[in-house]
């Protein structure tokens, strides 16, 4: 159930440049799955006013905490960059339907493709994939070698490999390009990342199953006031769906790239 | 309760809080949040005759104390917000204001007739201003003598009270206030959002699809307050007045200025809570100022 | 610096920063701060013929990232000005943008051609969109024709070019903008504040003497971006824009929309050093969008 | 000179019902005189926009500290009563012309009233009177018991009178009733106060040299907006004076009250 709550800060900092990971503990983590996402409130005050969306990256029901993991560009970002252990942040969520584990068949082999600061809710998936028996396999691009983050973490849960755009991490380039060359086998994709990479993804593995995730700027985050809608392809059942409360998470071939 | 209760036409409201048009979809997503009965009124999403899909995205952006929208009246169209959408808040103790939008007056005469027959739509709010409308609904709400005959056409079919909600982008909105009057509205809903645009550091064009959004959120206040104060002076009928309503405070500001009642908008995106938290609050703020009766506060600004 | 320099129809600017009038006094309070040569022009406090001791206090109003204020235009008069305020400024290296204020044609006419005279003074701001005043100025920002009119008197007595200064309280400012051109304007200043009021808690009176004030500061900017944008497509007269400009990114928001040059209002009130600050933030800004010369950016919201 | 300067907070605590005494350490205390006031931005954000303008209640230039106290009841004081020890408040200051010490003469008295948060500026006066072997006599009125503060502070420096509207400390009813029953003997006059209470002073030692503090509502605070101007009782020299610039001190007479 969606719920608002007053989380307490419990780790934060700066694990790449501008790139911030954040624990928060309290009790709406027992009801997140990954790919969902929190609406974070950041100050009290009306500037900045809206709640900023960002994905839930790591979920530990036993400690009640959850992790984010956020580049602190904009005004928002960098405030809530600056709390402290023991602050609370006001939290809406969790939002929207994250990635279907049960897609990936049991014992079979699923391919993670994330994109920057797609790469976060990528990282629970993976967890959950791993615990169901799953081999992952991890593509991540990156602009810069600065910027990339938890490669220890994802690889001690399976194959990792990064591409940056200048080529200071990994190879150089984009995630498809990696991927035209890493072929890799797999039952079912994930992907997180900008629009472009989506949309060069989505048709690249035809007889795949694949789910997409998708970030659009935000009023309310729960499916209420239509700013964050996708055309579907599909136009006859659904003209339209809603990032925030019909996904993030779609099937590929769902929304009209 | 009986604090708090208002009545207006067409409308027993158990307070005078209710959620503004198009920020709170047709009541289902905040409905799962909270008893939606708590609420004095839901003025639900614009609703036209055929089912509209609205403008590209981004359709939102973020201002200083403030934001911009340009969702377009994108709505399911008339039939199924009758099928589907209204019938699910009858569960809800609680009167639903439809907000009636379209090109022509043909439109608003034809979504006005049906949906005012819908069992729990006990008032229309005529949108005459939405900014975000290419053709049509800019002129209605700009133009005196346009608005006024299209109060009539609608009053014609009614089945309910109608309100007409006003566009805050005019030179003189007491002008617009008394046409709308004139042609018979049982009240008037104001005011709708400010035209702004906001540009993209980098590339300096504007950051929403459409070029120009509707300004609303606490930035957008003074000027709504400013505009209920001077049309509260020149008619006689009930204004429910919003504008960067957050908190019970503002309730009593819009009130003293000269609203019956107040919506609430931008605000439900910060916090999904703030209507039933603005209810509660509300008997404690008015025991501060001494008030028995929440209606004895409405135009206090004036006395 | 000739990276920030713009040219102006009477004003050779350093660059596009200018305090914005009635936030700058005559000059003297700031020039205490800091050499005032930095500026590209100053526009000097709304100048009447006669002394003008305006509005009851207060004057002033705090609102969501913005401020309302009833000043009423108040100032020593043309006279005064003249030989007690003008002379002061002539020590430092920065063109004067005197802001012209009046009830009847004639008393523009007036002081449009006797401060036009001024040795520093290189351009005039004829403020036909002061909402505070009760008595005519407003009727001349909001009627294109009286506007007309207005310019072509100003016009034929000033020694200097003509700015006008529009009012953003208008249904279509576009309209005024072709109005002022037509009638001979060399330049458009906008926007001048938003009529708003603010309530007292406690009384639910407005906390402005004059009831209503003029809303400005950040919470404004929306507005203000989009009435530069939609002046800029419809004149071929330079824009000096302005409405809650705090720092160098909002300076090239402004000019991206259309302006050739901004004034800074508000923002001296939080930060009295914010105009020297911005010119110096703006070659980095520059740098970091890749733009040479900052008159490459005007307009570039359009291409 | 008027500076504009981060200074550093010091010691912050609540010395009555809702009333807080900061200390704030920085390079502008130099410059500082009883009487005049500083301007308070008390958050980086646009919400709240305007700066507080604050009276200066003790100057102590050889640790570079000022103290002011203010009373939290807007959202502008609210937030400047959650800075802590470390945190830089941006500060403009010293601004106006403060209370004239050389008006009293020497081994003279000089009566100090005072109205509510009125008080604090005549704290630096008293100690700068008494500085120059002047006695004082102090006489405050405050709602009631629980917003009343520096009894011992001032009960050190000269006599102390207090008066609540209550009566819950000291006599009860208004200064003006006080000093009605005390009758105190002194050469000038210095208040600072609500306007109702300056208003009753104006006339009350037709005969004595007297000096009133206002407040206005400001925008600059430094003299170029014209929103804090008084209209004079002699219109011939000047029509208006300015509270921020030209004040907030005013000899009595000049204001037209
Ligand atoms: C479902 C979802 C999940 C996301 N997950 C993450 C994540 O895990 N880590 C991460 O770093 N970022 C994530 N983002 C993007 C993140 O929401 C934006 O980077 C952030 O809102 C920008 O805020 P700001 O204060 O830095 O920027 P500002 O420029 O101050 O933002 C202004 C406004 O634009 C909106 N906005 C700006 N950029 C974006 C964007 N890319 N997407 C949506 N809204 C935007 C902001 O929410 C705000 O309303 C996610 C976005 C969505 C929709
Ligand atoms: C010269 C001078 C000296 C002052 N010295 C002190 C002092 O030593 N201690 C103290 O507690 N107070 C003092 N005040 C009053 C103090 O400035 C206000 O209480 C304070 O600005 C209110 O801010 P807020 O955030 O609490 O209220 P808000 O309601 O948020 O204020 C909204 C706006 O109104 C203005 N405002 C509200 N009340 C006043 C007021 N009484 N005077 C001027 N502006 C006001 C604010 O500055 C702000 O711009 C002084 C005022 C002046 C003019
Ligand atoms: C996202 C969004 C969508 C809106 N859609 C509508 C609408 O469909 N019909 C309408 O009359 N007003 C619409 N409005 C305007 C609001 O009902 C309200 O008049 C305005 O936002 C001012 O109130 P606020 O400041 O509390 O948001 C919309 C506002 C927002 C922010
Ligand atoms: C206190 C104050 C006084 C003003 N006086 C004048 C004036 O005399 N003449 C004028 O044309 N505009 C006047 N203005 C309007 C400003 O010049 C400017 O157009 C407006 O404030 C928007 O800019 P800002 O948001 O940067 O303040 C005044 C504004 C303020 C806040
Ligand atoms: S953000 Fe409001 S519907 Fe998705
Ligand atoms: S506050 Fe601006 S002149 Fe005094």
């Amino acid at each position: 159930m969606i719920q608002q709550e007053r989380m307490i800060v419990v780790r934060q900092s700066e694990i790449a440049h501008h790139i911030f990971e954040l624990t928060l503990q309290g009790k709406i983590v027992q009801d997140m799955n990954p790919g969902q996402f929190v609406h974070i409130r950041v100050s009290d005050s009306f500037e900045p006013l809206l709640r900023r969306p960002i994905s839930i990256a790591n979920i530990n029901k036993e400690a009640n905490e959850a992790t984010v993991i956020y580049r602190a560009e904009g005004r928002g970002t960098q405030i809530l960059s600056q709390k402290q252990v023991g602050d609370e942040v006001d939290v809406l969520g969790p939002l929207g339907n994250g990635f279907p584990v049960e897609a990936a068949p049991e014992g079979g082999t699923a391919l993670l493709v994330g994109g920057g600061i797609g790469v976060p809710p990528l990282y629970e998936l993976s967890q959950a994939l791993n615990a169901r028996g799953i081999r992952t396999i991890h593509v991540f691009g990156f602009a810069t070698e600065d910027v990339c983050f938890y490669e220890d973490e994802f690889s001690t849960l399976g194959d990792t490999h990064f591409v940056t755009v200048d080529g200071t991490k990994g190879t150089k380039g984009f995630v498809t390009d990696l991927l035209d060359e890493l072929k890799p086998e797999f039952d079912v994709f994930y992907a997180c990342g900008p629009l472009p990479m989506l949309r060069a993804l989505e048709g690249f593995y035809p007889e795949k199953k694949g789910y997409l995730s998708f970030e659009e700027r935000m009023g309310c985050g729960i499916g209420a006031c239509f700013a964050c809608i996708c055309k579907t392809t599909d136009q006859t059942e659904k003209d339209y769906v809603k990032v925030c409360s019909d996904g993030p998470v779609f099937p590929k071939g769902v929304v009209e790239l | 309760m009986s604090r708090l209760s208002i009545q207006l036409p067409g409308l027993d409201l158990k307070n005078p809080i209710m959620p503004a048009s198009g920020c709170f979809g047709f009541g289902k997503e905040f409905g799962n949040l909270y008893d939606l009965s708590k609420l004095g009124a839901i003025m639900i999403k614009a609703t036209t005759v055929e089912t509209r899909l609205g403008n590209p995205t981004p359709r939102v952006a973020e201002t200083a104390a403030g934001m911009l929208n340009a969702i377009g009246l994108q709505n399911p169209g008339l039939e199924k917000v009758m099928n589907s959408e209204l019938p699910y808040l009858e569960r809800f103790d609680v009167p639903i204001i439809a907000n009636v939008a379209g090109t022509t007056t043909e439109d608003y005469v034809e979504v006005s007739e049906k949906i005012s027959t819908a069992p729990n739509v006990k008032a229309l709010e005529l949108n005459i201003s939405c900014p975000n409308v290419k053709h049509g609904g800019i002129t209605f709400g700009t133009d005196p003598v346009i608005a006024r005959e299209l109060v009539e056409a609608v009053k014609k079919v009614s089945k309910v009270p109608v309100y007409v909600k006003l566009s805050p982008n005019v030179t003189d909105i007491v002008e617009i206030a008394k046409a709308v009057e004139a042609g018979g509205a049982d009240g008037i809903t104001m005011i709708n959002t400010l035209v702004g645009m906001r540009l993209d550091e980098r590339t300096g064009k504007p950051v929403i699809a459409n070029g120009t959004g509707g300004l609303s959120g606490p930035a957008v206040k003074p000027v709504a307050i400013r505009m209920v104060y001077e049309v509260y002076k020149a008619v006689n009928i009930p204004i429910i007045g919003m504008g960067g309503v957050t908190n019970a405070q503002d309730v009593i500001d819009f009130m003293s200025a000269g609203a019956s009642a107040v919506a609430v908008g931008t605000a439900n995106f910060v916090d999904p809570f703030v209507c039933p938290n603005i209810i509660e609050e509300l008997p404690a703020k008015l025991e501060k100022l001494g008030v028995k009766r929440i209606n004895e506060i409405i135009g206090r600004s004036h006395l």
